[in-house]
Order: structure tokens, then C-alpha cells, then sequence
């Protein structure tokens, strides 16, 4: 059993814990990686990271499988990784190659794979709640067991959809987890500006469902709270609202000059790191030996590597393709 | 094919039965369109339930259960986005969006969400709704409740826009929405709803994309949209008689996609066009096919082509200024005329 | 000192008593002689009628003047009223006519009067709450001592709108009061089936504002929790969430069948006539003389008469105002 | 009237500290326009703060002070339409509405409100506030952040929309629309941001409705909007050097209300159009003109208008598809020598 930060006990098998360290891993490597893809000009337009929220969607993506459904966030390559899309795809998609998840027509802010569940990146703030309320209305209208994770922003925390999800998944009573990834800042507007409530979580109350706040670098505390939500919502008891509160290692989107924040700040928070705070956890508690922690990072090194090699070996998509895919059946 | 004379409501009722007969899959949801029916005292007698505002969903409920009607609450942006995920999931939802008025509390999901999934997705998922939403002046509904604005939707790449004008297209027009793949807009006038036609009975399909010429004639072509084709062809009767003009109209009936030959050759032939639109002009669909026309046919047009359409103003209540905003059987009939001018002495 | 329903006490100036009634009065004979007109054929178009909710916009409006604001719903004839509209120019709305306060070019769902602080009825639902916000923000940019009132039914508590009008409202701490008219349904749909809130008035906790339920049908009661968050706004405290919960009389619109509810029911919500209570109430504690109560009867009779004469002898708008103030500076 | 060479970028932040030192009802509100100011650390050196999430505001809390710059959370519906509110009672809001895009989330309050409460009050209500938004493709920004989508707010009656192609431009139109009395959305090519030009120094004022000849040429008449206009300046320079033919270079500047003579007296001049417009085609603003110029001056047309515009389809991410999608100074050049192909011999 493992304690999580809330003080509650988790227990994970071997496995499933070196599958967290990878996926964690895994996703801080790849942002690292596109952070200076990007700086070097290889990956155009524009890129929001994810590093530093790894134990969020890894800690609840723990508990899902190809049946589930995720919605996403423009800060979404966290979430695919963790809900399985290949990182050879995504390279090739932000790089605008024809390899890409999405053909290369979607880039960074719309990344998906409805096969794996991921119903994709959004770059509407709050555009993903409805779609989550609908892929839970699919769920249960086919009496089908999956759950329907929502993940959205602080900042997301105020726009209307959000509010009308919430609602919709209540009165329906839908096997939906809204989780507010809260990493303090929408932009550069703090969230103690935007949000009239002292935790986002505390709205769960304005729609009758649980909610709950949950350090965002505790990846067993994530881990913990995500399965009463999950396991709530597959009883068919309805929607849950979980706040992760935590930090985004980069700026809003990769360049962003960060006069936001402090350097104290930054330091303060650099400091919880849900990489670094795994393996001590892992390492002093015996639950994983130091050796297989090393050998993941290096699969997941040469995972990287290889998503980049074959993102830059990659073709761009012939000029047919501008008017693929418009509509189902015709150009 | 047997047919009975029913109104365009019964012929949307009909589709939405026959539909969900055919396709389990297939629900229906929107603010009323169960009505009540979630009412202890409905219960057993559902028949009382109102099925949408205007009665076009009535029954529903009774045949498939609520779990396949559902209620909304006022939450249009919820909901509508609510058919785009279960659209790309496995259903093939029926979202009724009351008044065209509101699509701007709900756009974002329809064009930025349903409308383009497939296609930022490179092709992989399919988004297979439909919304249906009311449009149209007439009812003293006032400057919210009154609008059409398909052109808002026909603008948009990713969405199939449809306006059928007889109670036979509805029901054939939708049954295709509902089948097709990609989202559908289909406009319902609320001055229609009342009409009476006859509707082929039993399974009926209209493939979207094709235009109907609703009468042949030689003089003029004229394109209605909606509740302008049975104004057009009003005006049409009476000019045969009284001119000896020869109207044809070709009622396009899915806009978007499309039947752009039909429209082209009738033009080929009569040599002259008039758009009639009951929306406002700027940047319409009668903008839209006079420009149509005139990019890829001007050598046949002997006339300008003439536009009517609803004045660049907002929907009036009064009346007086609501009959004077919407365009009527006089007045296609005397811009037909005037374009006709030289030919018959006017 | 007039007990409420809540337990409380209110003091309410002889003056001001008679000016509840005589507004409470207004609003009934103006919605009950509207039903009739629109039966027979005389008022085109839909009407939503205020019947039995008239305790909740005089309640309210006792406390504001000229200065202060509302935004109103479809549901705005008591609205109007209360706030001061003349009921001619109203009646002649209805008709179509150019005597109209729209010049005949709302009619029932746009009834406004800026100068009256009337901010108009509004056919979406929802939408008068981010207008309430602005009218907040000018006063408060402007270091005016006005408030601002959002009616907003049941129904629109769903909508995105109002989450987003009662946020920004509390984060800048602008004097606006939310007031729920909950009166039961929005259209056929009962609240029970699409709030999934208790009480809507809970939500107030979402947005960091006081919230409270007043029962519709005592005006005393409003007029008690009115006085608390109006003065709460004017002392520059921010918003804060009513929700009066109530009946209507006449259907969702006029000639509505229904079907929703049930004769008992309506037997039953009818027992609670504000009007009905309010002369009990004020007769029974000698507040008022019965007289004087049917002095206002009277007037209020004649007012409508010389209502519905004005609006029916007045003429339509002329041709010419179809294109009028489209824009301000011209066609 | 001294000029000074200053980016698009800055001919905005110019107008809006114009008209902000001019007009003390006049505030600025949207996302991160104050960019943070509102944090502690940054009290007092507020030159940190971030001024919108291209800069374009940089500055203004600085001079103005929070309570006229204010930063709202992501709720564009309740701060656009409290800018509606606001603007009926006496303030002169600009709010930014961040990418085009986004008009989905928000649109009810623009053209429901915003636009209608006018006319539906029967005059009595002003509501002067503007709608700053970027648009625009090119920017590697994919489907969700590249539209253009000023057809549907030209379509609605009640609003004033203006595409600046310049600097100076930018500057006029920006400080005319903040004085004007009517809802107007003001649209801003995030590539134009830093294009630099000669922009006036001081007041500078340019009426809304009034088009700009940007090039003068008898041989055909390009109308082109916002960034299209400096790529048909570019095809026009070449096509004078390379072809000799003279091209009539015509910017609307403001798409509503249009400045109608000025582009039919060019085309009766020329007796030939291209609309350049890069928003998708069906009922654009490229159909609109089009569409005016078939209706109002046929018979000066001397070959069928041509429309050079983006896809029907969303903006593609990858930079090889976003470059095919845009309309190139090359593709407009490719058109107008179609156009002119039997003059000059191609
Ligand atoms: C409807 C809408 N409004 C504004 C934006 C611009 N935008 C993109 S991300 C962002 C901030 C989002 O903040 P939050 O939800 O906290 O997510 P985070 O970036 O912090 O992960 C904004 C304002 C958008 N994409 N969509
Ligand atoms: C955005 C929007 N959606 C739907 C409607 C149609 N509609 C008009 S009134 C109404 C019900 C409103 O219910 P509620 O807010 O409780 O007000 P009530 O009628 O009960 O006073 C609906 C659905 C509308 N006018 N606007
Ligand atoms: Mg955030
Ligand atoms: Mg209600």
C-alpha cells in the first residue's frame, strides 16, 4: 500500500506502477523534446506543454481502458500519451506530415485517435464538455460500461459549456469525470483572479456530485481519487468533479515570455515534480528497484528518438489531401 | 408508391419514426420535444406530453421510450455538443435547436466541434447528426425568434444544410439527414408546418445535393428557397395567366452541398435569374448563387440578375412592417415582370 | 412591522405599501386583460404572462429607482411595470402599434425602456445576464450608486450564460442582484428534471455569493431578502443570488394546453395568490383600509381600459420604420 | 500631417490610447489585455504585463489603470455581452474577442444583443462598442484559430464590420469605429500584426463606409480584403511589369455598410472583377460583391467575375496544405491574367 499525499492508501501492482513511471516519463521526455523541436524551429505554429501535470492524467488514465472515452484540452499531449496514442504519430502530426495521428491536418491543438478512445485535443477552452457528456450518453444509452473522462482548465472553469456539461452529466445521471486540471494560471491571469470560488472543486456542489481537490504532482493521490470517481461512475451512479492543483513547467504555450511568474515561485514549484516525487516514493518504499526505473528511461529515450526520426523522415501530405476528408462522402 | 395527404409536421414525424424504427441507434433530444413526459401524472398517458414546442416531435416518446427522447434543459451549447460526442461515439442523434434564432449560444459546437472533427482529425471519425431548428418570418415572433440564416451554415466547410419546402421533401429530406454521415442542418419553416401534401408512405429518401425544379418554364428561372417556393410558384401560376411568362423554379433544397448543375442549366435555358431568399441579403445564399450564376454563366444571363429577399434589417413585430419585410407572391411577381420588362411591354 | 414568511420582519411605509399593491395589482389586470385580447384574436404573435409571480418583481423593484437597472426574460410585463413602464406604451407594444414603447417593433418579448432603467424583456433565455454584468460595470466604472437587477427564470439557470454573468459579477464585485424566478417549469420540463441543484439558489456558493430561496407568492418575504442584497450591492459588497420560488397562473405562453400540470396541482399553487395574500395580510393587520384597496382596484381598472383604448386606437408605424434604426446614423 | 513608420501592431495600441485619452467612458476588456497586471509582483512595473496574447494591448494598464483595462476570465459570452450592457448605459467598451474562431462561444450576445437592441427597442438604445478579433490563416495555427468568417457578421443587420489592411488603416478605422454609435467588429489579420507603414501621427480618423482605391489601373478591377490586399498589390505590381496590365486595386475597409459606387464605378471603368477574399466561398463576402456587382452593372461586365478565395474546407495544419489553402499573390495573379487571357495572348 502506498500513501498518497491526501493520507489516504493506495495499492498498485508492480506493473501498473512501472506503466505510470513510463507514461509519466514518457510524456515529460516528448514535451522536453518538442519544447526544442519548437525552439529550433522544426515544429510550426504554436505548442502548450504539458510537463509538470503528468501524474494528472497519468493517474487517471491509470484507470481506463480502449472502451473509455477522454475529452481534451488544447494542453493535450499529456492526455494521449496516457490514453495510448502512438508518439511516433503525434511527432509526425506536430511536425505536419502525412504520418501524423490526424494526417497532419490537425497539429498540436487537435491531436486524436477516436480508436483509443481519445476524442481528441480541443482548442476551444471548455469545447470539451459537451463532447464528454455526449461519448457518456452513448455509454449508457448502449448500455455499455465505459467511463468518460473531461478534462479541462482553471481557466475553462468559466466558460458556460463547462456549467452546462456538469449539469447535462448530472440530470442524466452519466458515467462522466470532470477533472479541472487547475494549474493556477489561465494565460497569464491567475486563477484567484478568474474564479469566484475558493476551489473549483467546490462548484461540484452547484450540480449535486462529489468533488474533491487533489495535489496535482501526487500521482497516487490522483491515482486515488480517480478511482472512486471512476469506479462511481461505472456503478452508474453519475459524474464526479475532481480539481488537480499543480503547475506547468513551461509557459502557456512554448515562448511565452512567463512575466506571469516568479522566479520564486517557479522554484517553489519545481521543486514537487511528480517525476522526481514518483521515483523517491518508489525507491524508498522498495515498491521498484532504481534499475528498472533507468532501463524504462532509456526505452522511453529511444522511444523519443525515434518519434522524431520518424516525424522528420516523414513525407508532407500530397495537395489532394486539402480537400479530404471535408465531409464522409464526397470532397 | 402510395401516398397520403399529410402536413410538413406529420411528414417530419414520420421520418423521425420511420428513422428510428429502422436504427436503434438513432435518438432524439432538444429542449420539450418529450415535453413532461418525466411527469408522474404523464405516466401511462404520454400521449399528453407535449413533443416540442410546436408539436413536430409529438408521439415520440410514447413509441421509444425516453431513453430515446430526451429532454434538455436550456442548455443548448450542452446538448447540441452532447450530439457531436455521441455522434462520434456510436449514435446517430436528432438535436432539435427550438429557434435558428439561438444558434448563437450553441455555434461553437456545431461548426467548430461537429462540423470539423473529420476533418482536423485526418478522416478518422465520423460525426453522423443531425440538428433540425426552426426558421422563418411570418409568425409576429418578433426580431429573436424569426431569422433563417442557413447561409450562416452553408458558409461553413463540414456541414450539409438542408431547407426542404413541401411536406414530401421534409420527410424524405430528413430521412437522408439522418442516414448521412456527416452533420446535417435541416431548416424547418414554421410557416410550413401547417401545410398539407402528399407524402409518399412507407420508407422514403430524397438524396441530399439534388435541387428540384418544382415547375418548367422557358422565361425566367427563379430559385426559392423554403417557404419562398410556394410564394414562387404562386407568382409563377399567376404570371402564365395573366403575362403568359414562363416560370421555372428550381427549389435547391439542400444547399449545402450544392446541385449547382440544375441551377446553371435552367439558367442556360431561360437566360434569366431571380433568387428568392427570405433572409437578410448581405452574404446570403441568394448572394451566393447569383454569384454562382454569374461566375460560371454570365454569357447566358440577358438580364441582371435580381435578388429578393428580406431588407437588410432585423425582423420586425408589427405586422404591417413583418408583412412588408418578408417577401410575398406580388412582389417575386412584379420583379419577374420588371425583368421581363422589354419582353412584354411593361 | 410585517412578519414575513421567512420569519422576519419587514417595515414597509403606508405609501410604499399601496404603491406594492397598486404595481401588483397593474401587472395582474395588465397580464389577465392581455390573455383575453390574444384570445380574441387582438394581440398577434406570443405572449408570456406574469400572473401569479407578481410579488417578485415589486418585491424587487421597491428598492430601486431610475437610476438602478434590470434586465428582464420573455416573461418581462411585470417586469416592465414594476419598474415603471407606462402600461399604454406597453399595451400599445403589443398591438403592433407605433405608440408603442418599441414604436410597435418589439413587441412583448423586447418591452424596454432605457430611461426607466428597463433594459429590456429578452427572448433568450439566459441572455439578460451578461447584459446585467455591463449595466453593473458602468455603474461601478462610473462610481454611480445604482444596482442592477437580473430576472432569470428557472430554465435559464442551465444556460452557460448566467454561470459566466455570475462569475464575472463576483470577481469584480459589481453591484448586481441575480433574482431566479423559479416557477417550477421551463416550458413543459419541471426543474426537478433539469436542475440538478436542490435548491438553485445553492449555486450562489459556486460564485462566492450570498444565496437564499424566498417563497414567490409573499411579497413581504422579497421584499425582506430584496432589501438585504440590494444594499449589500449598493454598498459595493457584490452580487448576490435570490431565488423566489413560485407559480405561474397562465401557461408557458398563452393558450399553452397544459398538459404538465395537474388540476390539483394548480388548485393547490393558486392557494397562493400574492394578491390575494397581500390584501388578507395588510387588511387583517390594519396596515391598509379596505377602501383604499379598492380605490387602487378601481384605478388600476380604468388604467387598463385607457390602456387597451389607447393601444387600439393607435395607429400602425408607417412604412418607413421598417428600415429605421437599423443603425444609428442612418438606414 | 507627420507620419511615423510603425507596425499594425502599434497603429492599433495607438488608436485605442487615442481614443482612451479623448473619452474617459472608453475601456478595454477581454483576455489577458492586461495580461496579469493584476498579480503583486508585478505592481509597479507593470511594462511586464502581458498586453494580449500578441502584445497588441502592451501598455495600456500601464497609462489607464485597471478599472478601464480589465482582464476577464474565459467567458466570452458574459464579457462580451457585458460590454453589450455596458455600452447601453453609458460606457464605450472595446472588447477583444481573442481568434474569430471563438464567435461561436459568444455570438448571441453579438447579434442578439448587441446588434438588435436598437432596432427591436424602436430606437431607443445606442450601443457603441467594438469587437476587436483576429483572423486568419497562415499562422500554422490549425482549424480551430485560422477562420476569417466576417461573411456571417456582415450578414447581420445592426453591425458594422471593418477588415483594415494597413497600418494606418488600422489606426483610422479603429478610432472611427470606437466613436461610432452601432455595435462594429473590428477584424485584425494576425499576419498583418508586423507589417509596418506610414501611419499619421496624432488624431487620425477614418468614416467608416468609405473604400480605399489602393492602386489605380483601367484594365481590371481586384477588390481584395485585409491581408488579401497587399497580395493583390503585389500581383498587381508584377502584372504591370511582366504583362502591362493595369490592375485597379480596390480595399472596401469596411465590408458593412459597403461602400457600393466606389467599386462599380471601378468596374464600369475596367469591365472586369476579382474578388480576393480569404474566407471560404459559399455566401462569403466574395459571393456578396460578386453578387452586387451581376445585379447593379451586368452590362459592364465584359467576362464572367472571378473569385479567388480559400477552400470550401477547414484550415489544415500542415504548412504545406495551409499554403495551398490561402489564396498566394501568384494564385491572384495566375486569375486576373485568365481573365485578361485573349488581351494578352495567354
Ligand atoms: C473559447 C476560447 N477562448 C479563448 C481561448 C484562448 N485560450 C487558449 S488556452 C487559454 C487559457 C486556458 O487556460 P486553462 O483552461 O487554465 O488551461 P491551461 O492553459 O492553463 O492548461 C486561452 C484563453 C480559446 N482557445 N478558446
Ligand atoms: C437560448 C434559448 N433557448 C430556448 C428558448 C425557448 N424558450 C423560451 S422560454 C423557455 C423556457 C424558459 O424557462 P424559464 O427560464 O424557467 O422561464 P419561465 O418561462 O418559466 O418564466 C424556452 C425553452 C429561448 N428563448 N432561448
Ligand atoms: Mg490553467
Ligand atoms: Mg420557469
Amino acid at each position: 500500500m502506498i500513501k498518497t499525499e491526501r493520507g489516504g492508501r493506495v495499492e498498485i501492482q508492480r506493473e501498473r506502477l512501472l506503466w505510470i513511471y513510463e507514461r509519466m516519463k514518457l510524456i515529460r521526455s516528448f514535451e522536453d523534446a518538442v519544447a526544442e523541436l519548437f525552439a529550433a524551429g522544426r515544429i510550426p505554429g504554436f505548442v502548450h506543454l504539458y510537463a509538470g501535470e503528468e501524474a494528472i492524467g497519468v493517474g487517471i488514465m491509470a484507470h481506463l481502458g480502449d472502451d473509455d472515452y477522454i475529452t481534451s484540452t488544447h494542453r493535450g499531449h499529456g492526455h494521449c500519451i496516457a490514453k495510448g496514442v502512438s508518439v511516433r504519430e503525434m511527432m509526425a502530426e506536430l511536425f505536419g506530415k502525412a504520418t501524423g495521428s490526424n494526417k497532419g491536418k490537425g497539429g498540436s491543438m487537435h491531436i486524436a485517435d477516436v480508436g483509443k478512445g481519445m476524442l481528441g485535443a480541443n482548442g476551444i477552452v471548455g469545447g470539451g464538455g459537451p463532447l464528454a457528456v455526449g461519448a457518456g450518453l452513448t455509454l449508457k444509452t448502449l448500455g455499455k460500461k465505459g467511463v468518460t473522462v473531461c478534462f479541462f482548465g482553471d481557466g475553462a472553469a468559466e466558460q458556460g459549456t463547462m456549467h452546462e456539461a456538469m449539469n447535462l452529466a448530472s440530470i442524466w445521471k452519466l458515467p462522466v469525470v470532470f477533472v479541472c486540471e487547475n494549474n493556477l494560471f489561465a494565460e497569464s491571469t491567475p486563477w484567484t483572479y478568474h474564479a469566484s470560488v475558493k476551489n473549483i472543486a467546490d462548484r461540484a456542489a452547484a450540480y449535486d456530485m462529489p468533488g474533491v481537490v487533489v495535489p496535482a504532482h501526487d500521482v497516487f493521490a490522483v491515482y486515488e481519487v480517480a478511482n472512486e470517481a471512476v469506479q462511481r461512475a461505472r456503478r452508474g451512479e453519475g459524474p464526479s468533479l475532481i480539481e488537480a492543483r499543480g503547475f506547468r513547467f513551461y509557459g502557456h504555450f512554448q515562448g511565452d515570455p512567463l512575466t506571469y511568474r516568479t522566479p520564486e515561485d517557479e522554484a517553489r514549484w519545481r521543486a514537487h515534480d511528480p517525476l522526481t516525487l514518483f521515483r523517491a516514493r518508489v525507491l524508498d518504499q522498495e515498491f521498484l528497484a532504481e534499475d528498472a526505473l533507468d532501463e524504462v528511461d532509456r526505452q522511453v529515450a529511444t522511444m523519443i528518438a525515434e518519434a522524431t526520426n520518424f516525424a522528420e523522415s516523414s513525407a508532407y501530405p500530397a495537395d489532394a489531401a486539402l480537400l479530404e476528408d471535408v465531409y464522409v462522402s464526397y470532397p | 408508391m402510395t401516398t397520403r395527404q399529410i402536413t410538413f409536421r406529420e411528414a417530419i414525424n414520420d421520418a423521425l419514426r420511420q428513422e428510428m424504427r429502422r436504427d436503434p441507434t438513432v435518438i432524439v433530444m432538444g429542449e420539450d420535444v418529450a415535453g413532461g413526459a418525466s411527469l408522474e401524472h404523464i405516466e401511462g398517458r404520454q400521449e399528453e406530453a407535449w413533443g416540442g414546442v410546436l408539436g413536430v416531435t409529438k408521439g415520440l416518446v410514447q413509441e421509444f421510450g425516453r431513453a430515446r427522447v430526451l429532454d434538455t434543459p436550456i442548455s443548448e451549447s450542452g446538448y447540441i455538443g452532447a450530439a457531436v460526442g455521441a455522434a462520434a461515439t456510436g449514435l446517430r442523434p436528432v438535436a432539435e435547436l427550438m429557434f435558428v434564432d439561438f444558434f448563437g449560444v450553441c455555434m461553437d459546437q456545431i461548426y467548430n466541434q461537429g462540423a470539423k472533427l473529420r476533418y482536423m482529425f485526418g478522416g478518422k471519425a465520423t460525426v453522423p447528426m443531425v440538428v433540425r431548428t426552426m426558421i422563418g418570418a411570418g409568425f409576429r415572433a418578433a426580431g429573436q425568434h424569426s431569422g433563417s440564416h442557413y447561409s450562416v451554415f452553408t458558409h461553413m466547410p463540414g456541414l450539409k444544410t438542408v431547407v426542404p419546402s413541401t411536406p414530401a421533401d421534409a420527410k424524405g429530406l430528413l430521412a437522408a439527414a439522418i442516414r448521412d454521415n456527416d452533420p446535417v442542418i435541416f431548416f424547418e419553416h414554421k410557416l410550413l408546418y401547417d401545410v398539407e401534401g402528399p407524402v409518399p408512405d412507407g420508407e422514403y429518401v430524397i438524396p441530399l445535393g439534388q435541387a428540384d425544379v418544382k415547375r418548367v418554364g422557358d422565361d425566367v428561372t427563379v430559385v426559392a428557397i423554403g417557404r419562398m417556393v410556394p410564394l414562387a410558384l404562386a407568382a409563377a401560376e399567376d404570371l402564365a395567366k395573366t403575362h403568359g411568362i414562363g416560370v421555372e423554379v428550381v427549389d435547391p433544397r439542400t444547399l449545402s452541398p450544392l446541385d449547382a448543375p440544375t441551377i446553371l442549366n435552367s439558367v442556360r435555358k431561360t437566360h434569366r435569374l431571380v433568387v428568392v431568399d427570405e433572409d437578410n441579403p448581405r452574404c446570403s445564399v441568394a448572394a451566393d448563387l447569383v454569384a454562382l450564376v454569374a461566375s460560371e454563366a454570365l454569357e447566358y444571363l440577358d438580364e441582371a440578375p435580381k435578388m429578393v429577399t428580406a431588407p437588410h434589417a432585423v425582423v420586425p413585430f408589427s405586422p404591417v412592417l413583418e408583412d412588408l419585410y418578408v417577401p410575398s407572391a406580388e412582389r417575386i411577381g412584379h420583379v419577374i415582370r420588371t425583368l421581363m420588362g422589354h419582353e412584354i411591354g411593361v
